[in-house]
Order: structure tokens, then sequence, then C-alpha cells
């Protein structure tokens, strides 16, 4: 579904992404770790166009993406969650909800997400739902930020730190819905500092350290590996 | 066609050979091409080119060069653009300010640099009484002429009792004071006089309050985009025709009477010049100002081209360019001008001339101010009465 | 005596109310940890203790001096200093300028307009004396906005250090970083002297469990348990409201 | 430290310089763009370090020339009427300032606007003091002790040394801690005040600095104009001095006086070249925006590195940091 | 008694005019952030575009517009070629609009000349209304109606179309809103450009009433950036109430304290701003 074939990209003459290559099939979820700076969030805002790269090919349902703007890359049915919520201060809940909504698209049977669906999801959206979105909680802007990119219907979903923030009960509850939401057949790339909720969510995880994948494996093999775990996420066992 | 010239040399090539020469001269104008002055400028600039064209491009057997400066109408800029015209391009004589805050600026420096200026149009009344100098000549009007010259036919002819407007800055209230005066020394009397703030977008609470009064008419003075909107706006609000309106040269100048077209109607003007004022004088400068020009000439032109005419003579009968000899010529030298004989008052250096009471009719879909009455040779007080 | 005393302070945003009759009490040197569901009003609990947000009733105490009035600016100077949830840092200075003007904050000479900051001999000195011990010398240079998001992290919690707090109210400290971050922030943490009382909020169990000697715990706005970890840990309404299965190895 | 030494030296040697090639109309004009440099350099000051634009400074400019202008006619001593322009025009700056700074970024503009608009009014309408709308000729003459100063060359080094001197003043500002802090405070005044600054005693220090030092401005202008006139309040003086900032460097000190002198310089000559010059103006406007730099002090700074790189051996150019278009915060 | 009301509905009526002026600043600076000080330039050339076609013995309301649609392609332009670059440099656009200004105008001038103009009212709205013993010209009851009229469509394009929320949160983040699938770009164009129009717009219909002239930008600018301060930026009902009531109290000051009358906006936009920092129905800043 998503191929990223050697791809390469600078911020002014910082070298970040060092040839990344990775590929996410249909219905599938991988995770992306990685320790602060190694590149993930790089990586996702090269894969939405928010960042050109130098250099590689991202192709999307065998499209090319890399010298699409952000919002046909968008319209194509890649969604985003970014790192930091990054809610619209001026629009209310309801408002940055309801901005961006698009009809799905795909007729493959999922759900088509509406104001209703996503206030059946989070709850505590309809009740602040008139709030300006930065009046909420550090948890509920979070929740936005994913109800708010579900309101695009995409095929495709990156989620680059979803759980931050967040209690541990929603973290949870925001892996069932990544199940839920694969499921659903959506593919999902996600980045995670919460590697219980990766290795939870995903079916392949990657670790990514100076802008290199230095390791690929199952979430089992991720557990069973604490010299990996160790080396470059700074786990301490 | 009407568009405004170049600024540079007025005829053929070699004229900066020789700078200081005798044989040419060197004259700097200061002027507000930007801002609401911009078309006043524009017509002295014109008259005065056509002056020039007219006469070979000499003004009293030399070869005439001429700078133009703007001044932004701001006192500030204009003594910047003096001292750049006279210190750093050695102009031998200055035309000068719309503007009369400009004109009492640059009347200081004149004095302190001996250097002749030609006032083409500030109207500011001072500067032929209290402020008056030896270097500063106007060729144009001032706001006393302005407001007195109708006030005795108004209040003899029209009406006693009268409301009178001009904006809240020195030449309207000059103006008017002038009028009031004259108005009342004939019998009249002023019972209100309103002073709305400069650029008024809307007279109608003015034109409200002036009605309530019932006067038998009503006396004002707006120049420029003022002028218009107030003649507009007072046909819009029903005082045309009801109350008659009269007012300073301005109402029966081409700049305000062909915009408002019809609104104009019936406004009675002391005015000291119009195209259509029938002298032979005039008749050529209309045609061939038309020719050039493609439109009408204003009175603004009109003092473009006496200002070069007026230096035309003076720089023949001094024979130099030197200050004192020209002052000496500029003090009671009289010319023909479009608008009737002129001579520059010695007591005030201030232009003697006709006025000419008019009323505003409308020919062939064109406002004329038809010349009802000639007040012969308007001059001015010797020393401000108003003191 | 306690250090810092909240009396039954209550705060609504219009018809929302987000803080009832929230009580709280901090000894000096101590470690207290607020948790609680995401908008229990944990950030909002912290707004009102510095007065950035002012408070509907009650009232707050520290060092016995009732503060609830005072301007954000004069509690730093009675010793309270608080991080924030998001950063907010002054990215266009480098981190030397940024824990320069932290320390100013105290000097006497901070209303000087005429002699150079930098010629000061004892703000260069605490700056060299932070950044070494932080091992951060390297990045004294750099623009803030160019650090990546732990080290700005770091750097926040610095700030709010330099003017030598009694206390300090930290958001969330470790929001945000990888788990090697979070384990050296934790880490810090505990390692800082304690003569500072320490509020923090956080939702990292490692980390709250780790430095905490009490928790206060917060839901819809009201304070439902304060007590040791041990009690907090074993305490089963906690569990379902907030701890869910993901506390499962901490129970 | 050092670098403000090697500044100052080069500064003065620019000032004593000049004469050497200048025509009496150049030194006239630069005696001009002195006085505006200091004026400049005032609204800089809060400008670029402070965060707060001002389309009313001309209204200090205006207090301090028409202190001089209408004080002058009675009191003659120099070192009194300059120091009764900068009280005066500082203590309304203060007054003043207390109010407005509780508005913040476009508002501030136009209240300051408002506010340099009721100062022109003032100017007008006061007729039996001020002359109103027709001026006044300023009748002090400036005099430090050592004789009358009235030759041009006088005017020149006196308004020269005061840049100098102001340039030193600002620059010591700028680098104490509290112009350090107030910059600060421009950059993040949340984090400012939770860190224990009382935001609104710095902001109103620089805001009263700045007036204090336009009035000053202002007061030389009128030694040096021997005229003043309403207009030295009007907005459209406010928005030169703005563009003049603008065009020069926001957030340095010599920016809004290279600034000052550019414009002056082109406002000057380019009508003597064409009619249509502003539209040249315009142009020149656009381009500057367009070429990307914020401002010609940058251009300068830019050359000299590029300049510097050079003559460093081997040593790649130092990394330009990267910009993102960012909203601002 | 009379006079008193028909000074009210003078001021209702010049309220009305300047919102037709703002609003296109309104929306520039107001909704999308970006300080065009070239507003009153393009008001201006509204009404000389129309005057042109006007002479030409264009109707009135084709002159409109074409003048309409002339502007809005300036706009356009002016947006892709220029603003585009510097949304969320502020010093950068007031430089750069200021540019444009000089430029518009004084293209302006080169090509109509210095003389003053003025507009003439359409013959269908010549006529006045006489209520009691002053007569009210109809053209100002449509420039009422016209006043009303747009802040409907206002109303409409905000509430009932996602356009309102698009802009805003362009200007919060642009970045992201691209990354939700939305065209900004196109979006911001469309805006500027809107804007543009409505400063042609409320040029040819105040044209009738202010006439044209050298240097009636900059006051037409001035006075539609106080309406949009007193207003609140952001809100374009803001400007609505805030023009009205502008236009009431000018228009009544103007009888009451003629002295005042220069400084009469600038009186009350300096009260409402220490009162409301923020302007009268300004969103307080994060
Ligand atoms: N706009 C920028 N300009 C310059 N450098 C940048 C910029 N954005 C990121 N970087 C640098 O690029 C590197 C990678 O950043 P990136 O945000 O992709 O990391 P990350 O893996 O997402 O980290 P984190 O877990 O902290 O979010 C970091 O060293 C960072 O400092
Ligand atoms: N300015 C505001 N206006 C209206 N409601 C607000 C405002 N700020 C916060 N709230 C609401 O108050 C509640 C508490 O918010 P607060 O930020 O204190 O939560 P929190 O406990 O810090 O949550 P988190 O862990 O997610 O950061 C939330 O429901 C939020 O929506
Ligand atoms: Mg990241
Ligand atoms: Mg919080």
């Amino acid at each position: 579904m998503l191929e990223l074939q050697d791809v390469h990209s600078y911020y002014g003459t910082s070298y970040i992404l060092q040839g990344v290559t990775f590929s996410v099939l249909k219905g599938k979820c991988v995770a992306l770790l990685g320790r602060n700076g190694a590149g993930k969030t790089t990586t996702i805002h090269t894969i939405a166009g928010l960042h050109k790269a130098k250099r590689g090919s991202i192709r999307f349902k065998n499209r090319p993406l890399e010298s699409l703007p952000p919002h046909q890359i968008s319209r194509l049915g890649i969604g985003l969650v970014p790192q930091g919520r990054r809610i619209f201060p001026s629009l209310t809940v309801k408002e940055n909800l309801t901005m961006p909504a698009r009809k799905r698209k795909a007729d493959d049977g999922g759900i088509n997400w509406d104001l209703e669906k996503i206030y059946e999801l989070f709850p505590v959206l309809k009740e602040r739902e008139n709030n300006f979105g930065t009046q909420l909680s550090g948890g509920q802007q979070q929740m936005l930020a994913i109800g708010r990119a579900l309101m695009t219907n995409p095929e495709f979903l990156l989620m680059d730190e979803p759980s931050e923030g967040l209690a541990p009960v929603i973290i949870d509850q925001i892996g069932e819905i990544i199940v839920q939401l694969k499921e659903a057949g959506l593919s999902i790339l996600i980045v995670e500092q919460n590697i219980a909720l990766a290795c939870k969510a995903a079916d392949e995880i990657l670790i990514m350290n100076k802008g290199k994948i230095v390791w690929s494996g199952s979430p089992d093999g991720l557990m069973a590996n604490e010299g990996i775990q160790h080396k470059y996420l700074g786990v301490s066992s | 066609a009407g568009c405004a010239q170049s600024s540079s040399t007025s005829s053929g090539s070699g004229s900066d050979k020789g700078e200081g020469s005798s044989s040419s001269v060197k004259i700097g104008f200061i002027l507000s091409q930007t801002g609401t002055f911009a078309p006043l400028s524009e017509g002295i600039l014109n008259g005065f080119q056509l002056y020039l064209d007219q006469h070979n491009g000499t003004l009293g057997g030399k070869k005439v060069e001429i700078k133009v400066e703007d001044d932004e109408a701001n006192p500030q800029v204009a003594l910047r653009k003096y001292r750049q015209l006279v210190h750093a391009q050695k102009v031998d004589l200055l035309v000068g300010p719309i503007s009369s805050a400009v004109a009492y600026a640059l009347r200081d420096e004149v004095e302190k640099d001996k250097k002749v200026l030609i006032d083409a149009n500030a109207a500011g009344d001072d500067l032929s009484w209290g402020k008056k100098s030896d270097y500063v000549y106007r060729v144009s009007f001032s706001n006393w002429q302005n407001g007195s010259n109708a006030a005795k036919y108004l209040a003899e002819q029209v009406g006693k009792k009268a409301v009178i407007l001009a904006p809240d800055y020195p030449a309207g209230k000059e103006v008017l004071r002038a009028f009031k005066a004259a108005f009342e020394a004939a019998g009249g009397k002023v019972v209100k006089e309103i002073y709305p703030k400069l650029n008024t977008n809307d007279f109608a609470p003015y034109l409200q309050e002036a009605a309530a009064e019932k006067p038998d008419l009503i006396y004002a003075f707006f120049a420029g985009s003022d002028g218009i909107r107030f003649v507009t706006q007072y046909k819009e609000f029903g005082l045309k025709g009801k109350i008659p309106l009269a007012g300073s040269l301005e109402f029966g100048d081409e700049l305000i009477t062909q915009p408002t077209g019809e609104a104009a109607e019936g406004i009675i003007a002391g005015i000291n010049y119009s195209p259509y004022l029938d002298n032979e004088l005039n008749k050529q400068f209309v045609e061939a100002y038309k020719a050039k020009y493609g439109k009408l000439p204003n009175v603004f032109s009109v003092e473009g081209y006496d200002a070069a005419a007026m230096l035309d003579k003076a720089i023949t009968e001094a024979g130099s360019l030197r200050s004192e000899n020209l002052i000496k010529v500029l003090k009671g030298i009289s010319f023909d001008s479009p608008r009737g004989p002129i001579m520059i008052d010695p007591a005030t250096n201030n232009p003697i001339q006709n006025f000419y009471i008019s009323k505003n009719t409308l020919k062939d879909g064109a406002i004329v101010p038809e010349v009802i009455e000639t007040v012969e040779k308007v001059t001015m007080p010797e020393t401000s009465p108003f003191e | 005596m306690s250090l810092l005393r909240v009396e039954n302070i209550s705060k609504s945003f219009k018809t929302l109310q987000v803080l009832r009759d929230v009580s709280l009490e901090v000894n000096p040197g101590e470690r207290h940890v607020i948790i609680g569901p995401n908008g229990a009003g944990k950030t909002t609990l912290f707004h009102c203790i510095t007065n950035i947000l002012p408070i509907d009733s009650g009232a707050v105490y520290l060092d016995g001096k009732e503060i609830s009035k005072l301007p954000a600016h004069h509690l730093a100077h009675l010793g309270m200093s608080r991080t924030f949830q998001k950063n907010n840092l002054f990215g266009d200075l480098t981190v030397e300028e940024n824990i320069h003007l932290a320390l100013a904050a105290k000097k006497p000479y901070r209303y000087d307009i005429f002699s150079p900051l930098i010629s000061r001999t004892d703000i260069r000195k605490e700056t060299n004396d932070i950044l070494e011990q932080w091992e951060i010398s390297n990045r004294r240079h750099v623009k803030v906005k160019h650090l990546s998001y732990g080290e700005q992290r770091l750097l926040e919690v610095l700030l709010a250090m330099a003017s030598n707090p009694k206390i300090l109210l930290l958001d969330e400290p470790t929001s945000g970083m990888s788990p090697a971050e979070t384990a050296q922030t934790s880490e810090m943490i505990q390692k800082l002297p304690r003569s500072v009382a320490l509020v923090v909020v956080e939702h990292d169990m490692d980390v709250v469990f780790a430095i905490a000697d009490r928790i206060t715990v917060l839901h819809h706005g009201e304070v439902i348990l304060s007590g040791s970890p041990d009690e907090v840990r074993n305490n089963e309404v906690v569990k379902e409201i907030y701890f869910g299965g993901g506390a499962k190895k901490h129970a | 430290m050092k670098k403000l030494l090697l500044g100052v030296v080069l500064l003065i040697a620019l000032v004593f310089a000049m004469p050497l090639v200048l025509s009496d109309f150049g030194i006239n004009l630069a005696t001009e763009i002195y006085i505006m440099a200091i004026f400049a350099m005032s609204l800089g000051l809060i400008m670029g370090y402070a965060g707060m634009v001002s389309l009313g400074h001309a209204g200090f400019f205006g207090i301090g020339a028409y202190t001089v202008a209408v004080i002058g006619q009675h009191v003659a001593n120099t070192y009194l009427l300059l120091l009764l322009s900068v009280v005066i025009s500082g203590l309304i700056a203060l007054v003043t300032g207390a109010v407005f700074i509780r508005t913040s970024k476009f508002y501030f503009l136009m209240i300051t606007l408002a506010f340099g608009q009721l100062l022109y009014v003032l100017f007008w309408q006061l007729k039996p003091w001020t002359g109103g709308a027709d001026g006044m000729s300023v009748s002090a003459i400036l005099n430090f002790g050592f004789g009358e100063i009235v030759s041009p060359n006088g005017f020149y080094y006196v308004m020269g040394i005061a840049f100098i001197i102001f340039y030193i003043l600002l620059r010591l500002f700028v680098e104490s801690p509290a112009g350090k802090i107030t910059k600060g405070i421009m950059e993040n005044e949340a984090r400012m005040s939770a860190l224990g600054y009382n935001v609104r005693v710095y902001k109103l220090l620089a805001y009263t600095l700045s007036g204090a030092l336009a009035g000053l401005a202002g007061a030389l202008y009128a030694y040096f104009n021997v005229f003043v006139s309403p207009d030295l309040s009007g907005w459209m003086f406010s928005g030169q001095v703005m563009v003049m900032v603008i065009i020069g460097g926001v957030g340095t000190l010599l920016g809004p006086a290279l600034g000052a002198s550019v414009f002056i310089y082109l406002q000057n000559f380019m009508s003597t070249y064409t009619e249509r010059w502003p539209m040249v103006m315009g142009a020149l406007l656009v381009a500057l925006v367009l070429a990307g730099k914020g401002g010609l002090i940058h251009w300068l700074q830019h050359g000299k590195s590029l300049f510097v790189a050079r003559k460093r051996t081997g040593e790649a150019v130092s990394q330009q940091p990267v910009k993102k278009g960012e909203a601002v915060h | 008694m009379s006079i008193f009301l028909a000074q009210l509905l003078t001021g209702l009526a010049y309220g009305m005019l300047y919102f037709m002026i703002a609003v296109g600043l309104t929306i520039i600076l107001g909704v999308m952030n970006v300080v065009n000080l070239a507003h009153g330039t393009l008001f201006m050339l509204g009404a000389y575009i129309a005057f042109t076609f006007i002479n030409d013995e264009v109707n009135f309301w084709a002159a409109l517009l074409l003048a309409v649609l002339l502007t809005a392609v300036l706009g356009l332009v002016l947006e892709k070629l220029l603003i585009k670059r510097i949304y969320g440099k502020e010093l950068e656009q007031v430089l750069l609009t200021f540019g444009l200004s000089f430029i518009i105008a004084d293209a302006i001038e080169w090509i109509w000349g210095t003389e003053m103009h003025t507009l003439p009212v359409p013959g269908l709205l010549s006529g006045s209304l006489s209520i009691g013993s002053t007569a009210f010209p109809l053209y100002r009851l449509f420039v009422v109606f016209i006043g009303c009229l747009l802040a409907l469509l206002l109303w409409y394009l905000e509430t009932k179309t996602r356009v309102g929320a698009i802009i805003r949160a362009g200007v919060d983040d642009r970045a992201m809103v691209s990354a939700l699938g939305i065209n900004v770009g196109l979006v911001f164009t469309g805006v500027f450009a809107f804007g543009a129009a409505l400063a042609g717009l409320s040029g040819v219909l105040g044209g009738p009433l202010i006439g044209m002239y050298t240097g009636m930008d900059s006051e037409i600018l001035v006075t539609s950036l106080i309406v949009v301060v007193i207003g609140g930026l952001g809100s374009w009902k803001g400007s609505f109430i805030g023009a009205i009531a502008i236009g009431v109290i000018e228009t009544l000051g103007k009888v009451w304290f003629p002295s005042l009358s220069m400084l009469t906006v600038f009186l009350i936009m300096m009260i409402v701003l220490i009162i409301r920092p923020q302007g009268l129905f300004g969103r307080e800043v994060a």
C-alpha cells in the first residue's frame, strides 16, 4: 500500500533521513520507534508532503507521492495525526472536526466516519463541542486530533505519538481503537514512544536511529530482544 | 491626452551648458504633486509650460530650465526640497507652493538666502501682512480677496441673513472672516458659522443644521474633494433651489463644476477667472491650452501662466537674475492676464485684480459661470483689519 | 507547617466547573505527584495555584502567606516556580541566553539599563554551573528552537529551577520523551536537592512511582484520594478510572 | 564590548570623514539624516527589542520639536530646552504608555496612531501658542556654551556626535539586563512573568525611553529646521519612520539608522529624476520584500559574512538557520 | 425631534458606508491576518475603473460589475505573485502592501490624471425621500441596504459554509490544514481576491458619495483600519456594529461637539481600546 524506497531528506544542511526504506501492507499496522530526534516525525512529514525529500521514492497505491502537495496526498486517502496535536485554536471543537470532513471514497464496506461516530468514539468531545480547540485538556486535544484525521475518511492513517500525554487508561483505549480501525480496513503507520502500545497495536515494528531503519521485526521479536530495546530505545531492564 | 508633463527642460537641448551664465535661468518649483493638492500643481505646471512654449522656452530672453520638486504638502519635506533646489541645484528663483503652511515655512528661508519666490497659489493672508517679505510675490490671490469680493453684492442682491461654512483650517477661517466682515459692513448678518473638519465625507448633519436656521443664503468655501461633496450633497439633501448657495471662487471653477455638473447650477461665486471670460488674451489662452492639454484651463492653470508672464516681464525689465534687481521690478509690476489686468501691489506684494460675480448656468450640459457683475481692482488692505 | 496549602479552591469556565473544592498540602522538600484522567483539571489546578487563571473561591497559601491574588511575577520571588505542559521557551534565543534570563529574575540589577548583562560574573558562573551539571555545555550556543524535543523539555525544567525555588511545579515533564530520555529526566528529578519541594503532574507511571512521596488523584475536578504510592496503587477506584489495564505491571 | 568599541570607532570615522566628500547640500542632508536616524533608532528600539510597533511615534517627535519652538521663545538655554523636551516627551510616554501597553500587536499600533493624531490635532488647534496648521518659526538658537551654532558644518558635527552618543546609549541598553529582559518579554511574555519579571514595568520602561529619545530627536530637528508644523506629529510621518525601521532592519540598532538615511535620500532625490517617484519607491519596497533578507542591514551583514568567509580558508560558510513558515505565536 | 431622527438616520447610513468601506479589509486583516495597506488604493481603483466605463456610456450596474471583477482579478494576481510569499510575516506585509499602494495609486494618477471626479448616482436611485421637513437621498438608503446584504452574505459564508473555518484554521496552522486535504493556497487566493473585490465594490458604491481624488486612498485606509480595530480583529460582526456606532456617534458629534470632529473617530477608537484592549468583539488572544 505504502512504499518508501531509499528516502533521503535534509533540514537546510543537516542530513536527517539517510536512506529510509520500508513498506506498509494493506490492513496492517506498522510501528516506527526510536529516540528523540531520530527522524520519525521527519519520516511522517515526508510521506504527508509537509517536507520534501531530496531523493528516493514514496509510492502510495502505486502512485508516486514525492512531487504532490500535501492536500493532494491527503485526498488520495492519507490521514495525519500530527505530533503535538496541532489543534486549531481559532476553531471550536466541532469546527475542528467538520472543517476537514470528507465523504468516504473507497467502497470497501469500511466505516464512514462522521461527527456522530466520532462523538461516539470520544464522548467528551461532544460535551466540549463549542469550546475552542485549545481550551481542551492535553489528552482531550489528542482525541480531537485523532477524530479530525478520521473525519477525512482516510484509507491510510499516519499517527505521530498518539499516546503522548494520555492517561494509561486512555492509552489502552487508543490501542483498542487502533485495532478496531485496522479491522475496518485502515492501514496505519504509527510512531510511538510507548513500546507497550506499539507492540499491542502493530503487526510489524521498525526501529529508527539517526535517520536509518536499524531494526525491523515482529512485536514479539522486539519484546524478546532486550539488547535492541536497550541499544536503540534506551529501555533499561 | 491630458497627461501630466515631464519636469525636465522646457525646450531643446544644450540648456545646461554654462550654468549660472546669464543666458539661461533655472527655476525651481516646489509644488504638491502627490496628495489632494495634485490637480492644483498640475494646473500650475501646465500653465507655466504653455507660456514657455509660446515664448520659445525663454523668459526675459533667457532659456529656461525648470526643476520640479514634490513637497507632499508638508512644510518639513518642502524645506528639505527647498535646500536641495537652492543649494544643490542652484536654482535662480523659485515658483511655489500650493499650501500656505509651506509658504510660511519657505518665507524665512528665502529671506535668509535672498531668493525670489513667486507664490503661485498659497493664499494665506499673513504673507501680505505680518509675514510679508521683500522676496515673496504672490501672483494668485489671497484668502482675503477670495472671501470678501462677493459679500457686498450678496448682501445687497440676495439676502441679509447668512449661514457660512468652511473647513476648519486656516484658509477656511481666513476666507470666512473676510466674508463676514464685508458682508456685515454691507448690512448683512451672519447668523451661524460652521466649520466642518477638512476632508469631511458627509456634510449631511451640517446641511441640516444650516437649513434649520432658515437663512436667506448660505455662503461656503470648500476646495477640492470637499467642494465636490458639499455641492453634490447640497442638492441631494434638497437644499438646492430652496436656499441660495454662494461661495468663493472655487465654486465657479472647472475643477469643481465639471465633476459636480448640474448640482453646481445656480451657485453664485466670486471668481477671478473662468475660461469663458470675454477678453482677447483669454480666448487665445483657452485655445492654446485646449490644443495642448485637451481640456479647459482652470484658475490654477492661469496662476501658472501668469507666474511665467510676470517673470518674463520682470527679468526683461531687471535685465538680470539678481534678486536685488528683480525685487525692485516686481514691486508694482503690472501685466495683462487672461483674468484681466494685474498689478502687484507694492504695499502687500499681492496682486490687485478684478473679481467677477458670476452665477453657474447650465449650457450644453456644461456649467458656465455667467458674469453678473465685475468688481474692479480688488485690493488687500495694507495691514490686517482683524487685529 | 506545610509549605504550600491549597484550600478549597474552585474554578469554572462559564458553565463548566473544572475544579471543585480542591485542597492540597505540600510539605517542604516533599515530592508530591498529581495524577488523574485527561481533563481532570490538573493543569488548571497549576494555573490556579500560580494565578495564571483567577480562582473563583478558596485560597492558596505559600509559607502561610496568602498568594491567591498575587501576580505571577511575585510568586517567583516568593520561591514558587513552574514549567508548562506545552514547551514555553524563548525559541529564538540560545540555550545560554535562556538560562541568563531565568537567572536574572532574582538579581538586584535586573532593572539596570547600562552595564551589559554578560559582564556580570555571577550570572556567567551560575550559567556555567548549570550547563556543566546537566552536561549540555556543548549546546550552549544552539538556538532553542533547533533543540530536539527532549532537550527542550529538559531546558524547560532548568529554567524553572534556575531561580532556586522552594517549590517547583512540573506539568508532565516527560511527555513526548522517548523511554531513554524519560528515564534520564526521571533520574534528574530524583536528583534535585531536597530543599526543593516538587509538585508533579505526570502520566508515566514508572516516573510517578519512582519519584512520589505522596500522590493525589484528581477526578472531575475533585480530589478523590491523597495518600502514599502504595495506597494509590491498590485503590480500586483509581485502577478503574485511571490505570486501566496498563497499570497491571504496577499493581 | 569590543565589538561596540570597534563599531563606535567606525561610526566616528564615518561622521568625521563625510564632510571631506560631501557638498554643502550633502552636509545639510546628512545632518538631517542623523536626526532622523536617532528618531528611527528610538522607534527601532521598541519595535525590534520590545515587540511594540507604534504608528504614533511622530507624536513624541512633535512634542520635542514644539517644546523647543514654544518654550524656546522664552528660554534660551539649549541644555535646559533639550532636557525639557526629553522630560516632557518621556513623561507623556510614561503616562500614555501605562495605558497603551495593555493592548498588544495590531491594537497597540492603532491606539498609538490615535495618540499621534491627538497630538497632531492639538498642535493644529492651539493656534495662539503653536501657530496652528500654518506652523511656527523656531527662534531658539543652538548653543552649548561654545558660541551659537548656525553654520551647516556646526550643525553637522552636533547632530553627528549626538547620533553616536545615542547609538552608544541604546547599545548599552540593549545589552543591559533590562534590555535583555525586555527582549525576552517580546519573545515570550507569559514565560517571563512566570520567571518572576514584572513584565509591564519593562515594557513601559522601553516605551518611555523610546518616547523620550524621539522627543529629543524632535528637539534637535526644531533647531535644525527652524520651523515646526503639526505634520511633525502626523500619522504620515509616523508611517514613514516605521518604514525606515523596517527597510533598515527590525531587531537591530543600526538598521533603522540605515533605513532612515536611505529613505530620506530617496525621498529627496527620486522626485528630481522622475515625476513617477511614488511608483519607483513602491517598486523598491516590493523588491526589498521579495529579496527576502528582512532589512538592508542584513544585506550589509550578509556581504560582510561572505567577505569574512572567503578570507577564512577552507571553512564552510556558516549554516543559515532554516526559516519555517510558521505563523507567529 | 424630526431633525434628530434625520441625523440618526444620516448617521446610520454613514455607518453603513463605513462598514462597506472596511469590510474587505476586515476579511483580509481580521480573518486572514494579512495587513493590506493597499486596501484604500483598491477602493480607489474600483471607483476609477467604473468611472471609465460609465464615461464610455456603460450602464452603472454593468460598470459596477466590471469594476468588481477587475479588482478581483487584480487581487488574485497580487496574491499569487506576491502576498502568498509573506503570510505570517507582518512587517513584510506592511512594507509590501505599502509599496503596492504607492504603485497602484501612482498608476491611477498616470492613467486618469489628477483631476477630481465623482460617479453619478444611478438614475433609479437619484431621487430623495422626504422625511418631515428634510429630504433623505434614496441612494443612501440603498447603501444601507447593500451594507445589510453584505453582512448577510458574510454570515452565510461563515456559518453555512466551511470557508470561514478553513481560513481561520489556515491562519493558525497552514501546513496542518493542507495535510488535511484542503488546498489552502487556493482558498487564500480566493479570499484575498474576494477582499479586493469588496474594496472595488465599495469604491464604486462609495464613488457617488465620496468622489475620487488623489490622496483619498490613505483616508479610506485609515478609516477602514479604525473600523476593523474597534470591532475587534477576526470579527466582521464587530466591524458591522463598530462601523454603525462610529457613523452615528460621528454624525451626532458633528452637531454636538463640532470642535472635536477632527478627532471623533480616533477618540472613539482610543476609548474602546482602553476599555477593551481587544476591540468590541475581538477574540482574546490565547
Ligand atoms: N525545522 C527543523 N529545522 C532544523 N532541524 C530540524 C527541524 N525539525 C527537526 N529537526 C531536526 O531533525 C532531527 C529529526 O527530527 P524529528 O522531529 O524527525 O525527530 P523525531 O524522531 O520525531 O523525534 P521526537 O521523538 O523527539 O519527536 C532532529 O535532530 C531535529 O533537531
Ligand atoms: N480556557 C478554557 N475554557 C474552557 N474550558 C477549559 C479551558 N481550559 C481547560 N478547560 C477544560 O477544563 C478541563 C480540565 O482541563 P485541564 O487542562 O486542567 O486538564 P488536565 O487534567 O490537565 O488534563 P490532561 O492530563 O489531559 O492535560 C477540561 O475538560 C478542559 O476542557
Ligand atoms: Mg517526532
Ligand atoms: Mg494537563
